[in-house]
């Protein structure tokens, strides 16, 4: 029998997500960190985006949640040294440094930090500024436990001199003795998410990074943008501590170079992280700031990035088509920097700046590289982890999976969807030992606060400078304290962290406190996680309420601080009116139907229900054409050259031939009910499948070329989209080989007003459709006509294939696009070069248009009807959050993948679909998942039995009894109050947001 | 292709300025020698970034700089190419090639190029110096009045300062242990500059020789783009060196 | 009925709104317009509901009686709501209450609905400036204003 | 010109016996080997130097290598806080226009637009003197001073060695 257990190498982004997806289905997981707390470089991080989020306000939740997780074995400071056995039975053995500091002793006071005489580099902030010998690496760290650096700590290194923080421990858990220790773990499969490096721009002289002060890497800079960086979030420069006006970005220092950097790939990531940057620095500095960013191709090529740049131009963000081969210092001011660039006229320009900032790329950790010789695993020309094309999480070894930067450069979303797929492989095998090395939470006693008077307790929450910037935290915080029931009231800098979220317990049982309040940001993202701190404090989950004194009040009262101010008191008195007239709400729970419904027969389709049919759970996939395979057939290859076709065979005949797969053809949706665990959908053909989960997978469509766009397709012959090209290949065209010349346009359809954002895979599948055409006929002249190569990733390698093949890139942009004409039957191509800003005229035998992919909209729209899931402007299905949750919808129970979620490669599809199995199968690895507790309730004596509350009940949760008064099924009901708004006779109420509630919270605004 | 007036009005400084370009066919001949003779010539590579044109201080000289360049050349203008006198702004000092990303050295195609104009076509006193270059020396002093200078300017010193007068300039010593090359300027224009750099070597106490043929450590010819004459004269330099025995040559620069 | 007036002078008086937004869709509009930075007067005090449909007649006439300037309830845009036909309710719900309003002399601007989804930041932005500026015009509420005036006695 | 010999043996395959070398690097090495004994003790009115990185000589010659022997030669013949260093430098400096044959071309007017940058880099840093140890450097870096209106003075290295060279 197989180990009911998964090693997880690497605490980052990517690490945390596939250990929490995995101990949540139903495995012991042992996470193994290197450095002394997980978080990795998204911890480093001030906002991500393109949501703006603060990093800290997204990953600590996750973070949190996985260091209190009763199944996941975090063991930090600790390293994989050797691993035996195969697929199921794993012998690993980790070496775990030493702390130092007993971690069940520290209660992380900090006062051995402060009282430490020995100062270091502080790494966590990119080396800029010190922090102690005994330290904590950053102020949210999960586990929030201090540690000694043994590199540096006096002790440690003379035995029997300094020892402070010794004596001034008030636990007693500093032990200079501490020893390293192996852990020998026996583990079914192994996930290694070991992250990346960024590249040292050191060895690059002509940058100036290391001699000039004010030239800085953007990890760097992004310390400084972060409120818990060196400087507190104001940008100072190094040099004088000046507050920098100007600033430029310089993209691609160390990537896509292969003379100085050596790096030949795109590392994906730069342009958006330094857009990013741009605006955010804006928005730090208040009056006049010009951000300017030097780039090659500005490659926004991910969900929402595109929009992203158009709203950075709009703000005033400088974009100079041009990269710089020196910076030097200005003659004139003392630290600022002097560029000389060229625009694309030719023109020389010069310009001075406060700072630059390199976008540097990322690399292979070493560390990595070391792990994957240790395990025998393939590396790439660049150094990453070998994936297969049809299997992104797969390495070259059997039972190990990858995740994350380590395999090729990518953002966090495509990180975060990879780790869900790596936990669906990982426990593809170990299916049938699910739940057997695992343990269940067991919740302190519920204490009966029935009959006592309210005690509430107010946390107001500063959230580093987010909300402090602009609301005066403490006078909320004691404001709070004077209203009626309020017992106590405390004002932290990060109510989320794990520290304050442990003090909350204490506090709620020392003060005896029967309500809580917390006055922070949104409930919609963090309520859960306070919620269920109650229960860990012996409390009801739901006498509890939030004031959003953060997204609804300091974010978008940013000049009006006084007005924000009395804003925020209003909301925390609303906020303890209404959790005054709360009461203790039972947790209903939904048996959990142990099927799955997979909607699209296309690739990802198939890899979703396959997922789901691996795992033993029955899945029916249903298809509305007649074959299964949908867009992926009509593609020929991917850019490393691997044909689709024979993958999409085996994959169909796999699909079709597994005994718990049903595949229903030419069906439709007919009613679909219900909601997670239990949901019912009628097909076309009138038969009914109960199911617990649901995956979406109706994919897209090529954009039909039309108006200003269509460059005569459809009326000359020799003009066709590269779908029909593709069709040439895999029919094998003979007559491809005698073109003499072919021309390529780019972005047809996409990156325009009707469709405003960037069909991500059609450059590269453009490129590698005219290096297809160059082995044909090496002679053929081809030329592309661009406006950004959009090449991401170890895609950049076709691009330089291509250009070395003799490809000729020309680039065009909305104000001067080609211009296609015919005559008699001859294509004319006029566009315009704008190196040496001549007029260029074509007449090739071939046209190629890279039409935009856009969504299946009538079925995505008439889908997302039945399911109640959200669709973008564009009519992409809207994901939970863009970053974090990019495979789940807001409505629990149903997942998407492919491209219904927006544009992408086959094997990102691949991975999606993988995903939303394994996130999917967390449900279906339960036998009940929680339902709702906000349930309407009857007072019998009240009702009329007019019924109109059976009339408005969308779930029909509501019915007569036999002597005519109504009655709620409680798992049936959404506690949305439709009956309670309805009832004339307020006979119906809703549990905890009933009428008085309600009107206690208005009232509450008018003291 | 028509042909600009430029600001100082001589015809010579007239630039050929692009209007219209047919690619079809696309015949980029100049390209496809270059990448035939060159291996690793990368001109295909060139992402069009401008790093090079904004490092390059001969840019928006003739209305070109090393982008322009390269993209000519990828367009197949190569008319254009053999006639700009950019050739002649652009000192191959490979600055570009220093941080271009595809590692592109657009002074070799500048060198190929100079060496492809007809000499008649070429800049005369340039093309003179390779000229004397390969007879003797870049200002055509015969060898026997370098002898005589170095003697004469020696004698001088001696004769004038007394803490000199040990000081030597050996010409044509078999077996020195260090062979000197010169510059033809100061022989020819400033000869008491030499004295400097004999003085430094005396007071080193090494065993040095000029010799009295083919001492002139210059080679316009590399300038003047012939690969044969640059040749020529660098195995003459070789031949000499060898004949005197000396293991180390010492370059004045 | 006085102390309302006296008490803030015409040109500084800011109004006082409530706004009941639906879960799903409003209030996650109005976070997205928080976290895009969208800047909007801080006149609403946002309740939270789970379905516009939630929101009865007696709530907003409560709500006005307790002294609310202008009152605005948001929720998603027909066919979105997560509660498949809550808004459907509301909408209809809303149409009659308007007669009912200016039947009893509530001037029109007072009352406001309106649909915005999650992804409508902007939208929402816009939302709040116009009903907040709405109500300025029209001034301090004193219609239904039952304020027990025990400030006013003691 | 150690380029065009360097390069020229290498390229054409040129058979030797005798290794190249930059007198620059041995003016270094005799100097810290104590055979060449100079003392900056002449500069008494603090006379202020840089220096120019001949192309052929450092980044297509023997690289910063060369480039630190030459300004540890300056320092020591002129005394360290006599010396100002420019920006760019080393492999990556400037080329002064002068090289690759354009002092002998007679293309003036583009040979001066070719040495804008490189004089205003060496006016930026206000010195009396610059160093060229490279014939076509001295011709052109002495012209641009000229032609710009530069108070420096171009010079060779040997003149300032035996300045300072201590018998």
């Amino acid at each position: 029998m197989p180990k009911g257990s998964v090693l997880v190498v690497g605490g980052g982004i990517s690490g945390v997500q596939a250990a929490l997806d995995l101990a949540n289905s139903g495995f012991l997981v042992h996470l193994v960190e290197r450095t002394t707390a997980i978080g990795g470089k998204m911890s480093q991080l001030d906002k991500t985006f393109p949501t703006n989020d603060c990093s800290a306000c997204i990953l600590s939740p996750k973070l949190v949640e996985c260091g209190r997780h009763l199944n996941i074995n975090l063991l930090t400071l600790s390293d994989l040294v050797s691993l035996e056995g195969e697929p199921g039975n794993f012998k690993a053995v980790v070496r775990q440094r030493p702390r130092y500091v007993d971690p069940t002793k520290c209660i992380a006071c900090g006062l051995c930090a402060e009282k430490c005489p020995k100062k270091v580099t502080n790494d966590f902030n990119m080396g800029i500024g010190k922090r102690k010998a005994a330290y904590l690496s950053y102020p949210q760290a999960v586990p929030l436990k201090y540690a000694l650096d043994p590199a540096h700590c006096i002790w440690i290194n003379k035995p029997g001199r300094c020892g402070v923080c010794a004596k001034e421990c008030p636990a007693g858990a500093i032990n200079f003795d501490d020893t390293a220790r192996d852990h020998v773990l026996e583990v079914g499969s192994v996930v290694l998410a070991p992250g990346f490096s960024r590249f040292n721009p050191t060895p690059l002289d002509f940058t100036g990074y290391g001699r000039l002060p004010n030239v800085v890497t953007t990890m760097e800079f992004e310390r400084f943008l972060s409120p818990s960086g060196p400087c507190m979030g104001h940008l100072e420069r190094p040099s004088d501590g000046k507050e920098p006006k100007k600033i430029a970005w310089l993209q691609c220092v160390g990537s896509r170079d292969i003379n100085r950097a050596g790096h030949p790939y795109c590392s994906s990531i730069c342009c958006m992280f330094a857009l990013k940057q741009a605006v955010i620095a804006k928005e730090h500095s208040h009056g006049d700031f010009e951000p300017s960013i030097f780039y090659m191709d500005m490659r926004t090529h991910g969900k929402g990035f595109e929009n992203y740049y158009t709203r950075a131009r709009e703000e005033g963000v400088h974009f100079h088509r041009a990269r710089v081969h020196s910076i030097i210092p200005s003659p004139d001011n003392q630290g600022n920097l002097k560029i000389r660039y060229v625009n694309e006229q030719g023109k020389v320009n010069f310009e001075e700046f406060d700072m630059v900032v390199l976008s540097t790329g990322l690399e292979p950790y070493r560390h990595t590289i070391e792990l994957a010789s240790m395990l025998g695993l393939e590396l790439d020309a660049d150094n990453f982890v070998r994936t297969d094309s049809f299997n992104p999480v797969a390495t070259s070894r059997p039972g190990i999976y990858v995740c994350g930067a380590a395999s090729e450069p990518k953002d966090i979303p495509q990180s975060v969807v990879e780790a869900s797929a790596a936990a669906a492989e990982a426990s593809r095998i170990l299916a049938p030992v699910r739940w057997t090395e695992t343990s269940k939470k067991v919740y302190p006693a519920e204490q009966n606060i029935y009959a006592q008077a309210p005690r509430i307790g107010v946390f107001v929450c500063h959230c580093g400078i987010n909300i402090a910037s602009v609301v005066d935290v403490a006078a909320v915080s004691a404001y709070a304290g004077t209203l009626p029931d309020v017992v106590f009231s405390q004002a932290n800098l990060f109510t989320c962290s794990q520290d304050t979220i442990n003090q909350m317990i204490s506090i709620i049982k020392e003060q005896d406190l029967n309500r809580v309040v917390v006055a922070s940001c949104s409930p919609r993202t963090h309520e859960p996680l306070f919620q269920e701190t109650l229960r860990d404090a012996g409390l009801n989950k739901f006498l509890f309420e939030m004031a959003n004194i953060r997204d609804q009040d300091s974010w978008v009262h940013q000049r009006e601080p006084e007005k924000a101010t009395t804003k925020a008191k209003d909301l925390v008195r609303m906020a303890v009116a209404r959790v005054r007239g709360e009461g203790a709400l039972p947790y209903n729970t939904v048996a959990v139907t142990k099927a799955a419904l997979v909607i699209g027969g296309g690739v990802s389709g198939m890899t979703s229900a396959l997922a789901f049919a691996e795992q033993g759970y029955p899945v029916t996939l249903i298809e509305q054409s007649d074959m299964l395979g949908g867009n992926g057939r009509k593609v020929f290859r991917n850019w490393k050259g691997v044909e689709f076709l024979p993958f999409i065979n085996d994959l169909t005949a796999r699909v079709a031939s597994h005994p718990h797969i049903t595949v229903k053809y030419n069906t439709e949706i007919k009613e679909a009910s219900g909601s997670v665990g239990k949901f019912s959908t009628t097909f076309s053909d009138g038969r009914t499948f109960e199911h617990g989960v649901t995956v979406m997978a109706v994919g897209g469509e090529p954009y039909k070329p039309e108006g200003q766009w269509r460059f005569l397709h459809g009326v000359n012959p020799n003009v066709h989209t590269l779908l029909e090209l593709d069709k040439k290949f895999i029919d094998d065209d003979p007559t491809l080989k005698n073109i003499k010349q072919a021309v390529f346009i780019h972005c047809v359809g996409s990156r325009i007003a009707e469709r405003p954002y960037c069909s991500r895979v059609c450059c590269t599948h453009a490129i590698d459709s005219a290096v297809k055409l160059k082995e044909m006929n090496p002679d053929m002249d081809v030329f592309m006509l661009y406006r950004d190569v959009r090449t991401y990733g170890q895609r950049e390698r076709i691009y330089q294939e291509a250009r070395a093949k003799g490809v000729v890139f020309i680039r065009y942009d909305l104000e001067r696009l080609p211009q296609v004409s015919e005559k008699e039957g001859r294509l004319i191509i006029k566009c315009h070069d704008p190196i040496i800003d001549a007029h260029v005229v074509i007449q090739p035998d071939m046209l190629v248009l890279a039409t935009a992919i856009q969504p299946r909209r009538q079925s995505s729209t008439s889908l997302a009807k039945f399911f109640k899931c959200a669709i973008d402007s564009q009519g992409f299905l809207m994901e939970a959050h863009m970053k974090l949750r990019p495979v789940d919808f807001a409505t629990e129970g149903v997942f998407l993948a492919g491209l219904c979620h927006y544009p992408k490669s086959m094997e990102e599809s691949i991975a999606q679909a993988k995903a939303a199995a394994a996130r999917a199968s967390i449900i279906l690895a339960h036998d009940a998942v929680p339902a709702e507790s906000v349930t309407a309730v009857v007072t019998a004596a009240k009702c009329t039995g007019c019924g109109l509350c059976t009339e408005v009940c969308a779930y029909n949760a509501v019915s007569l009894d036999d002597n005519g008064i109504s009655v709620v099924n409680t798992s049936m009901c959404k506690g949305c109050g439709a009956c309670v708004a309805g009832c004339r006779s307020d006979a119906v109420t809703l549990k905890n947001i009933g009428n008085e509630q309600i009107m206690a919270t208005v009232d509450a605004a008018f003291e | 292709m028509r042909l600009q007036p430029s600001a100082t009005g001589n015809f010579l400084h007239w630039r050929y300025v692009m209007t219209e370009i047919d690619l079809s066919p696309l015949r980029a001949d100049l390209k496809k020698l270059f990448q035939e003779k060159l291996p690793n010539a990368r001109i295909d590579y060139c992402l069009t970034c401008g790093l090079c044109a904004s490092g390059c201080p001969a840019s928006d000289i003739e209305g070109m700089d090393p982008r322009k360049f390269i993209r000519y050349l990828a367009l197949g203008q190569d008319d254009l190419l053999r006639n700009t006198n950019w050739l002649y702004s652009c000192s191959i000092c490979q600055r570009c090639e220093y941080a271009c990303p595809m590692g592109i050295n657009v002074g070799r195609f500048v060198y190929e190029l100079k060496g492809m104009r007809p000499k008649e076509l070429r800049p005369k006193n340039l093309q003179k110096s390779c000229e004397l270059q390969k007879e003797s020396n870049s200002t055509g002093i015969p060898n026997a009045d370098f002898v005589w200078v170095v003697g004469d300017v020696l004698e001088e010193t001696k004769a004038n300062e007394p803490e000199w007068t040990d000081l030597t300039a050996p010409i044509d010593k078999v077996g020195a242990q260090f062979y000197l090359n010169q510059n033809a300027k100061e022989p020819t224009v400033e000869p008491e500059e030499m004295v400097f750099l004999w003085k430094i070597l005396h007071a080193v106490g090494i065993d040095w020789t000029y010799s009295s043929e083919w001492w002139d450590g210059a080679n316009y010819c590399l300038f003047s783009g012939d690969p044969k004459d640059w040749e020529y004269v660098t195995r003459k330099q070789a031949e000499t060196v060898d004949a005197l025995g000396c293991p180390t040559y010492i370059n004045t620069e | 009925m006085t102390s309302k007036t006296n008490e803030t002078s015409q040109t500084n008086w800011e109004p006082k709104i409530i706004a009941f937004l639906c879960n799903w869709c409003s209030y996650a509009g109005a976070d997205l317009a928080g976290v895009s930075r969208f800047q909007y007067p801080p006149n609403i005090r946002i309740v939270r509901v789970p379905c516009s449909g939630r929101v009865s007649e007696n709530m907003i006439l409560s709500a006005l009686k307790s002294g609310a300037d202008g009152i605005l309830v948001s929720g998603c845009h027909p066919g979105d709501c997560h509660y498949i036909s809550g808004n459907y309710f509301a909408r209809r719900r809303f149409a009659l209450l308007g007669n009912l309003l200016d039947f009893i002399g509530i001037e029109p601007g007072r009352v406001n609905f309106s649909w915005v989804s999650a992804a409508e930041g902007e939208q929402f932005a816009e939302v709040v400036r116009t009903v907040t500026e709405k109500v300025k015009e029209l001034g301090p509420a004193t219609r239904l204003v039952k304020k027990i005036e025990a400030m006013q006695a003691a | 010109m150690l380029f065009s010999t360097l390069e020229g043996l290498k390229r054409f395959k040129i058979p030797h016996n005798f290794n190249v070398v930059s007198i620059i690097s041995l003016y270094a090495q005799w100097i810290r080997e104590g055979r060449l004994k100079v003392s900056p003790a002449w500069n008494t009115e603090g006379l202020k130097f840089t220096v120019q990185d001949p192309c052929k000589l450092v980044r297509q010659g023997l690289g910063d290598p060369v480039a630190d022997d030459l300004r540890f030669v300056i320092k020591q013949v002129c005394g360290e806080e006599n010396f100002v260093e420019v920006w760019p430098n080393k492999s990556n400096n400037y080329c002064c226009g002068g090289g690759g044959g354009a002092l002998q071309a007679g293309f003036t007017e583009n040979r001066r637009k070719h040495g804008l940058m490189k004089f205003e880099q060496l006016h930026a840093t206000g010195a009396d003197v610059v160093i060229t140890p490279c014939h076509n450097c001295h011709t052109q870096i002495k012209d641009l001073a000229a032609h710009y209106g530069g108070k420096w003075q171009a010079t060779h290295l040997w003149n300032w060695i035996v300045k300072a060279m201590v018998r």
